[in-house]
């Protein structure tokens, strides 16, 4: 074959791997009310849970929050964003959205966990981060940035679990983990789709439409190699939030203890290795095509080479 | 006045799928001045580095002009040209597939893809350079942008090359879905081997410089730079007005906003921006080297070289 | 309600220079709060951890006090106790030479400096303690106390002992000159090393904190605790307001304050003090040990053992 | 002898290293308006100056300023307090009266020096960092504190020179170095003398009485072992600033010399050998006695043995 082509992901393969509901459904169940937030996790999964507040900067930011805690015999550092359970709550919380405050602090306790030699779980629920003056004002980008790069650094085993909304950069910034799981009504997408909706069809009440095309549900983002593994609802979260809760523990502890195995150990080889693995995985990830020069006379697209 | 580069037209990518001659700009067209309003004939901002000369007002400038006022005459090398952008999510919008907008648009930009990297010699020094391009789709940030920067990298690490990121983007790519927004992951992944691997990092914000191209591998440059009067930040001004019902205040989110907020190190005019760069790379690159015998580093104070431009793209 | 701790006059340090009798308080005191002005029996403040009985406001308490609220029965062993400040400057002010102060100051608090340090158990669990007495020259951090936090947390490294500062401190000593000043490099310095060595350092904030404590070791710790209402800052009110003749916020430098701008993990009230401090040395003495079947931890909710005072020292 | 007595340094040795005038005189020349200031001296003795900006959480402080240069054939991080030469630059620089973002600048600055193995240096002119509302909002201690621990934990050879004045946690927060230089009369106070004496004193103006005992001079600072050297100035440096400023770069290139022949290399062993010996610097500094338990029989107090 003349065409020099590769795929970082093979689509094809990919199957779904529950009944075929529409991914706007899926939004809705993400953002249900009723489905169990961070700090539900937390106090069904986890004993001990220490709340550790503040950037040692400006503020503490209650949208995204984290602590100690001990989970399956192991003393771990859990962050991740909070939702309200009304609008009180959702008020503190700021529905969820960080501000550079929840950043820094997350950056904060990672390199924590660190110096610990502490597992780091995250949980992903947020609309995407904060837009606003004060947090333009206090480095939203630089915030979000850090925590990327205070998460690809750290030499621990990390796991992320998006259980509601991975709304954006936001999400991504507690997301850059070893593994990724979803639970299997969350969703996860660069923008909402109702802002894709805005900027592409002009419209936001074609988000249905874009949610369809953004490819944004578990399954799509399990066959794009992203998301390690999809934990099954049998019913929605929000309908049984204890059994999700279980299976999502349950998920959490498996690919942590894998992690564990792999990589023991806090020695300066072991870091590495780890930090090489996480960054291969990363490395991995994306779609493109690799043409021959036009002046050799080949074809500028081909097939992809699956 | 020396002219600072040649025209945009001239420096014609070798492998473009259709003739840049249909955007070339004639060289007789006036443009009008966003800031101050005036009229500025198109050959004299070109000669001006496309800098207003009535108002210093900095107009974009696409990528591969960018380089050409950048490194030394015929010393750019382009990597990974080869690398084309691919629809994994046969994603559909109002205006059809994805697939046929990126091929209306890298004939329309005479670019494959966002972003164009490779290296040269900046005042004979070598750095490597990624630079965007904001004319391709926003120079938002999809999987062959981030895919062309950690490649970049990762011959940084290799060669133990300073790289400079050069960032114009409207954040991120949603036809790429996901796979764009993980991009922000995987760059910044390169650079913190990079950072390890103690290889310099420095970066440009031009205008505009928005989202998930902020909120990663350029905000964690070593040196981060910015030109003057370009727009910087995480969420657009329009989207903030929108949400807050807010007023923004003056000067909001400009380079001298971020300046002052502590985000950027420094604001570089274009027509400094080469010398910086080349007094920077030598600060790194001779960290102990004795160069006087009195004490006194000489030769550090170079006078900016004369910019040798773009000539090795045709003219 | 169990007496929370035995009075005061009962942890007289074994070698002080006066008999502590004359400064007992006697038991039918009555106190008034200077939160709600209520006057409270001072034996029922003590039998309340010294917190306010209708208002919850946490009266100061002296080191010895605190550590016997802390420690295990009979488990704390003090650390350097046979260091004596000196007056290197032979500093005289208006009251006269700091030499004389000193001996003043050490018969009428019943301790030679304003540290006391050692280690104990809580909850069975070993931790070495710093302690600030605000009552010997407002814990002001001289050479002993720099020395002082230094040799424990030596100590620290070397036994992988965890280590509690509790920190109640007006700021430098200004009788010990720029001696005072670097004890804040010196304790950092320190306790960078007992970082390295990745032994946790937890910090107590107590009513006052400010000055060369606040601003140097106190801050750094891992995980920083504080009272309710202390106040802590860097400068003190006062100076604020001669200064800047503002009116100072409500509520301006409480703990309540810092934990809203980010600067302290916890708020812990008095009560629940020795709970967690045993939780957070069982979350890091034990990383990773298994200790269920069924996945979940065993035994990490605690429930707060009965407090359990002050007895070893004499009553 | 009975009594187990320790002195840290030696008093009893020290001698004044020039003519005695008043430590307050010293005061007045330490603060005199046509001093030279940190650019000076770094527009003097170093070529090819980028100043680096910003905290990249706030702000950026223009009290304390840094950035990359060439000093003595190396490129080093310079950091300073930075007075003003007018009302004006002094309203600009704050009065060289750092702010948090000072701090968390210089912090940033010293991590960025230790990552390419750039050399410090730290010039020291404050009254004291910025006592204000806004400062302890943002969190003025802890950026003190991490100023210090950052320069406590580089792996970077550091040499400070105190050029004016020395004010407190201000300028300690810079001066955590190998080697503290001082120029002759510069002064290097816990307090001001005018704070000291409206304290212990209850009036300011008998800060002259307060600056003599408190031994804030170059030569009482030598004597106590915390300064390494005295640069000496022929005349007071406002009067012929170019000379205090080429003895003081000088001083700063031997030592700065010294130390990397001493400390070559950035090996794991010999950054820790580094640390270690910053570390023992000032583990030695202060003054006390131990004294023999008071059942022993023995007395309290006893004559240092020097
Ligand atoms: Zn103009
Ligand atoms: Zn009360």
């Amino acid at each position: 074959m003349n065409l020099v082509a590769t795929m970082a992901t093979d689509l094809l393969e990919a199957k779904p791997v529950v009944n075929p509901i529409t991914a706007w459904e899926r939004v809705k169940l993400a953002r249900h009310p009723d489905r169990p937030r961070t700090l539900d996790f937390i106090h069904e999964l986890m004993t001990g849970f220490i709340e550790l507040h503040g950037d040692r900067v400006h503020g503490d930011d209650r949208a995204l929050i984290g602590g100690l805690a001990r989970f399956g015999g192991r003393t771990v550092m859990v962050l991740g964003h909070q939702k309200g359970g009304d609008t009180k709550e959702n008020l503190e919380r700021n529905f969820g959205m960080a501000r550079p405050e929840g950043y820094r602090k997350a950056a904060r306790l990672l390199r924590h966990a660190e110096k610990f030699n502490l597992p780091v779980l995250t949980l992903i629920d947020t609309p995407g981060a904060e837009p606003g003056v004060g947090s333009e004002e206090r480095g939203q980008a630089t915030a979000i940035a850090e925590s990327l790069l205070a998460m690809a650094d750290l030499a621990v085993p990390t796991v992320a679990i998006v259980i509601g909304e991975g709304g954006s950069g936001g999400a991504l910034a507690v997301g850059v983990a070893d593994r990724i799981l979803m639970l299997e009504n969350a969703v996860y997408a660069v923008a909402s789709p109702e802002a894709c909706a805005a900027i592409l069809w002009r419209d936001a009440a074609r988000a249905p439409e874009a949610a369809a095309t953004m490819r944004i549900t578990a399954a799509d983002l399990h066959g794009f190699g992203i998301v390690d593994e999809v934990v099954l609802e049998q019913v929605p979260a929000h309908e049984r939030p204890r059994a999700a809760i279980l299976a999502a523990g349950a998920a959490l502890r498996a690919h942590l203890d894998g992690l564990i195995e792999e990589f023991p150990g806090d020695d300066d080889e072991t870091r590495e290795r780890l930090r090489d693995a996480r960054f291969q995985k990363f490395r991995r990830i994306g779609a493109w095509r690799e043409a021959a020069w036009r002046d050799s006379g080949l074809p500028l697209d081909g097939h992809a080479a699956g | 006045m020396r002219e600072f580069f040649q025209r945009r037209g001239k420096f014609r990518p070798r492998d473009v799928d259709q003739d840049g001659a249909d955007i070339q700009i004639p060289e007789d067209l006036w443009v009008k001045c966003p800031r101050c309003q005036e009229l500025v004939y198109s050959k004299e901002l070109d000669h001006n580095a496309r800098v207003c000369p009535k108002c210093g007002y900095h107009f974009r400038l696409r990528a591969r002009d960018r380089i050409a006022s950048l490194v030394d005459l015929d010393s750019f090398v382009e990597w990974d040209a080869e690398l084309r952008p691919y629809d994994q999510l046969e994603f559909v919008d109002l205006a059809g597939p994805y697939a046929a907008k990126l091929k209306q648009t890298q004939a329309k930009s005479g670019e494959h893809e966002a972003l164009i990297s490779g290296w040269g010699t900046v005042e004979g020094r070598p750095i490597a350079l990624a630079v965007c391009d904001f004319e391709f789709l926003g120079a938002s940030m999809g999987s062959v942008f981030g895919e062309k920067l950690v490649r970049a990298s990762e011959r940084c690490v290799a060669g133990r090359l300073p790289l400079l990121t050069i960032s114009a983007s409207g954040g991120a790519r949603m036809h790429e879905g996901l796979l764009s927004l993980m991009q922000m992951a995987k760059t910044v992944a390169a650079l913190a081997r990079l950072g390890r691997a103690r290889v310099p990092h420095l970066a440009l914000l031009t205008d505009p410089c928005y989202g998930g191209v902020t909120a990663s591998y350029a905000t964690i440059a070593d040196i981060i730079l910015a030109e003057p009067g370009a727009m910087i930040g995480f969420a657009g001004p329009r989207v903030i007005e929108q949400i807050t019902k807010q007023k923004l205040p003056d000067g909001f989110q400009t380079a001298e906003f971020q300046l002052e907020h502590g985000m950027v190190d420094l604001i570089v005019p274009r027509f400094e921006l080469r010398a910086t760069i080349g007094q920077l790379i030598d600060l790194y690159e001779r960290p102990s080297q004795q160069d006087s015998p009195n004490g006194v580093s000489a030769g550090d104070h170079r006078e900016p070289a004369p910019v040798e431009l773009g000539g090795h793209y045709g003219n």
